[in-house]
């Protein structure tokens, strides 16, 4: 089962991986876009720590807490797109102390279907959105925690790789569609640095 | 990097400090981080609440217009980037009078998502909101995608028009129906002269010749339609009226107001040569002008430059365009 | 050349034109050659008229100043140059309801002439003329020699303060003493970023560097008390604020208006970032700061740069300063 | 006797010499200053030649209207002393149709006077004063039109010869005080001119 101690591992993990990937995260997104992407998700990270002592047990409501400090750190497509999905998420486990680690494929796809509705954006683009289904397809019907993990790994890859040499059609990288071919999104970048800091699997 | 400042990244911090030190009477500062800006005066309880946001840099767009028959709120972000969807929410939460709150902004990615999201946040608290965008700019994409324009100075009228419906006490369903109709009937174009400097990228933002311009570029130097040598100002108006009358023509007994706004480095002097042509175009075109907006109602900074935006009026509309309303940029009546 | 306009040589009759067609209910032309603006309603017989000109290019300085409570008319020259005696003469008359006329404007050789020149002209129709000179600004020359300043942005002072008393009804001889005694309380300094383009000219007036910035320097470019590096926006203002305490002292208990003016480009986001030390500096010297002025007051049409101007207070001036008045550009009250 | 007829003479062959000197007198004045004094002297005559016309017999009337039609052509500081000189003649000689050539020095005193009153300039600035003040010298005591048409001229020409070393002490020229020495003032070059067409000495 996945409680609170878990959630404030991952919560560790995470911040430690993204303080790393600073700068490589600003270069991706520089390329195509503001550069700001690290930025994002570190500023992001951090005020998440801040509030680790505090967080209820109440797996929803702690990651209600976790959505609202990162929407406060800024006001990046990338960081709101990430609350919305913690949200989602949230709203789904609230009143649960823990959930099973067999709810991870249904819940990415939650989150991944709420962040579709707030980017007005479909798959297939080349975007975080894509690394999220195809983690959620990969994680279907997993429940033990080692290979659990490994499937997500393996579908946030594997997603870059399907990925990297299509056009991006989203944001700011859409004005480079071309120069963009054979680049990582950035956000899809991001994405698969967090699935691997969670997953433990750095 | 002609631009007086201290540590750019204090740019934004800064400005709003000495916005609410030398206007008091109408501007207060609220939220964790000082990043949203109320009127002074408490309004009544049971008033619809309007709150807009986006990026710094535009100057009295959006926090100018926080007051009195305009605006209850505003959340503001670093130059020409999105608040924060908690700082929208704050500026919601200030705005809330139990009458609901219309979010009324620029169709701009990032501000949207992050609107849409402070509206799922405050919905925890019972604060029920609605939402219109300002998508009017005609050089940011062909009439069959109207919804995917960018929002440029329109937003001035509708920040008028809803603000006045409010102020009169109309309730939340009106208040957005109003806001939308004007919204519907507002058509803008701009063009560049030169660029403009965001502080933190310490220099200019795009670069354009000496003897260039842009026509219909966007007010964070968005691509326009095209760039070439800098023409006669009765050549530009010209253009600028006839991209605004193709995308919502006028007809004989049209009542309209007309805004000729500079983006900032353009004097006055140069935006009154260009009245003359844009008061002659209505005027040929049958429309009677109303209340005409010359000035710097929605800049870039120091960006030289013009935009026209045209404004189509019914007897609701022009009633409320016309009604009271007072902030540190403006005053009608 | 990063201007909008037609025919270099017809800037400021289209600029009154569209000023006239845009505000037709504050100003109208007269003269000759239509280069006198006057107030659109008539004044009542018996009100001192208060009349002014210079060169254009300075808006809302000096035509946009025209209304209720503030000047009756205005001479207009062409870009940075001085109205003939004539146009002057014109102004005066029509300004003239019987109780004779003050010329309230800025120390320039030029206007100086003409407007003495367009006071001879007059006396042969028994207009009695009295004249008002601001000579304001400090960098222009020392104390000593005080009577030779420029006149700046402390026109709008003197505009405000003696359209008010000559609205109140004040006679000649008061409304002249008023004015004299509001010039004789103003000071003010300048910093310019970056030059403007007289259009007839064509080109910048001067040269100036990306990173320079020139201290002191005057709203036509004349020259300033140093030219170096730019520097950070605090410094820069608490060096004009040295300045200007320094040549009129405040102390505790003084009540003083102050002006945070941009000479054009600058935008007010700047503007208030610079108003943060100018009220601290106020507030240490333990000065009241009374209705403060933070936008754009006298241009040099797309200059970069401010102004400040101090402007202080008795009991007779600053109820002046805070009665109405109403124009295109500024309303009180 | 100059009267009505000698002054309509006179006024056509000035505005015939400012026609000629256009350019010459634009450069003086544009190597210190804003290049525009021929435009000033040009625009002036054109307008006096339109009221010639319309001239009352009645010199100081005449001069007056003359004055009138000067000021209104420009703003410029030469305009202005033109129109101010002659405003100071005009006022001497109201009420006469003519007057004897041997007032010229006595009249183009007055007018150096009215000149320093408005300006706020001293003789010796190489100015527009000084060219006026040899003039109203060398032609004291003449009253013999031709020795005193000689005289006035010499009187304007002696006077751009004593300047032209020194440095320019007036109006914009005096930014350039060291470029101007050895240059002639625009102002003192523009008087020479018109005294030369008055005197029919071209
Ligand atoms: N509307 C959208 N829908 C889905 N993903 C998006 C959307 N907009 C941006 N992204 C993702 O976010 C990444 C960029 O985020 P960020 O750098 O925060 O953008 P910005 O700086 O433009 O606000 C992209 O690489 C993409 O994966
Ligand atoms: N205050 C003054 N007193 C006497 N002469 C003056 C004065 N100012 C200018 N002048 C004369 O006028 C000439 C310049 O006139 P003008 O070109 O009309 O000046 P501006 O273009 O600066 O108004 C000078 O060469 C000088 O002879
Ligand atoms: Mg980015
Ligand atoms: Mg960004
Ligand atoms: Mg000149
Ligand atoms: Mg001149």
């Amino acid at each position: 089962m996945i409680g609170k101690a878990e959630l404030l591992a991952g919560i560790d993990r995470l911040a430690a991986a993204m303080e790393r990937d600073f700068e490589e995260l600003n270069q991706a997104d520089g390329a195509l876009g503001d550069g700001d992407l690290g930025v994002t998700m570190t500023r992001g990270m951090r005020a998440i720590k801040e509030k680790a002592a505090d967080l209820p047990d109440d797996l929803g409501m702690a990651l209600l807490a976790c959505a609202q400090a990162f929407t406060k750190s800024s006001g990046s497509s990338y960081g709101t797109l990430m609350a919305t999905g913690l949200m989602a998420i949230a709203k789904d486990v609230k009143g649960k102390d823990s959930v099973d680690p067999g709810e991870t494929s249904r819940l990415a796809a939650l989150a991944r279907d709420a962040m579709m509705a707030r980017g007005k954006a479909e798959l297939g683009g080349k975007t975080v959105l894509d690394s999220l289904d195809a983690v959620a397809k990969a994680t279907e019907g997993q429940s033990d925690p080692d290979r659990l993990a490994d499937a997500a790994v393996q579908g946030a890859e594997r997603a870059m790789d399907d990925f990297r040499d299509k056009p991006a059609t989203v944001g700011r990288a859409r004005i480079f569609a071309e120069k963009s071919k054979g680049m990582d999104d950035p956000g899809m970048l991001a994405m698969t640095r967090i699935v691997k800091a969670l997953a433990g699997r750095n | 990097m002609k631009k007086i400042l201290n540590d750019p990244s204090n740019y934004v911090d800064e400005t709003l400090a000495g916005l609410v030190a030398a206007h008091p009477e109408y501007y207060r500062l609220h939220g964790e981080d000082g990043r949203v800006v109320a009127r002074a005066k408490e309004t009544r309880e049971g008033k619809v609440g309007i709150v807009t946001g986006g990026g710094s840099g535009h100057l009295p767009v959006f926090t100018g217009y926080v007051g009195t028959g305009l605006l209850d709120a505003c959340a503001i972000g670093d130059v020409f980037a999105s608040p924060s969807a908690e700082q929208m929410a704050d500026a919601i939460r200030v705005a809330d009078r139990g009458a609901g709150v219309l979010r009324l902004y620029g169709n701009y990615g990032g501000d949207v998502m992050n609107f849409d999201m402070a509206g799922d946040l405050v919905e925890f608290e019972d604060i029920k909101c609605t939402t219109v965008l300002l998508a009017d700019d005609v050089a940011s994409a062909k009439p069959e995608e109207k919804e995917k324009r960018r929002g440029v100075a329109g937003m001035v009228y509708a920040f008028k028009i809803a603000g006045a419906a409010a102020e009169a006490g109309q309730d939340l369903e009106n208040v957005t129906r109003i806001a939308q109709k004007t919204a519907d009937n507002c058509r803008s174009i701009g063009a560049a002269l030169s660029s403009c400097t965001v502080p933190q990228a310490g220099k200019a933002t795009f670069h354009i010749e000496e003897d260039e311009m842009e026509m219909g570029m966007g007010i964070h130097g968005e691509p326009g339609v095209w760039r070439d040598k800098l023409r006669p100002a009765d050549d530009i108006a010209s253009e600028m009226m006839d991209r605004l009358l193709d995308d919502m023509p006028l007809s004989s007994g049209d009542r309209v107001s007309v805004m000729v706004n500079s983006l900032g480095a353009t004097p006055p002097e140069e935006l009154y040569i260009l009245y003359r042509v844009v008061k002659k175009r209505l005027e040929d075109a049958g429309a009677t002008i109303v209340m005409p907006l010359v000035g710097r109602y929605a800049t870039s900074m120091e960006m030289a430059g013009v935009s026209f935006t045209l404004c189509k009026l019914d007897g609701e509309l022009e009633g409320l365009l016309k009604a009271p309303c007072d902030c540190a940029f403006w005053r009608v009546g």
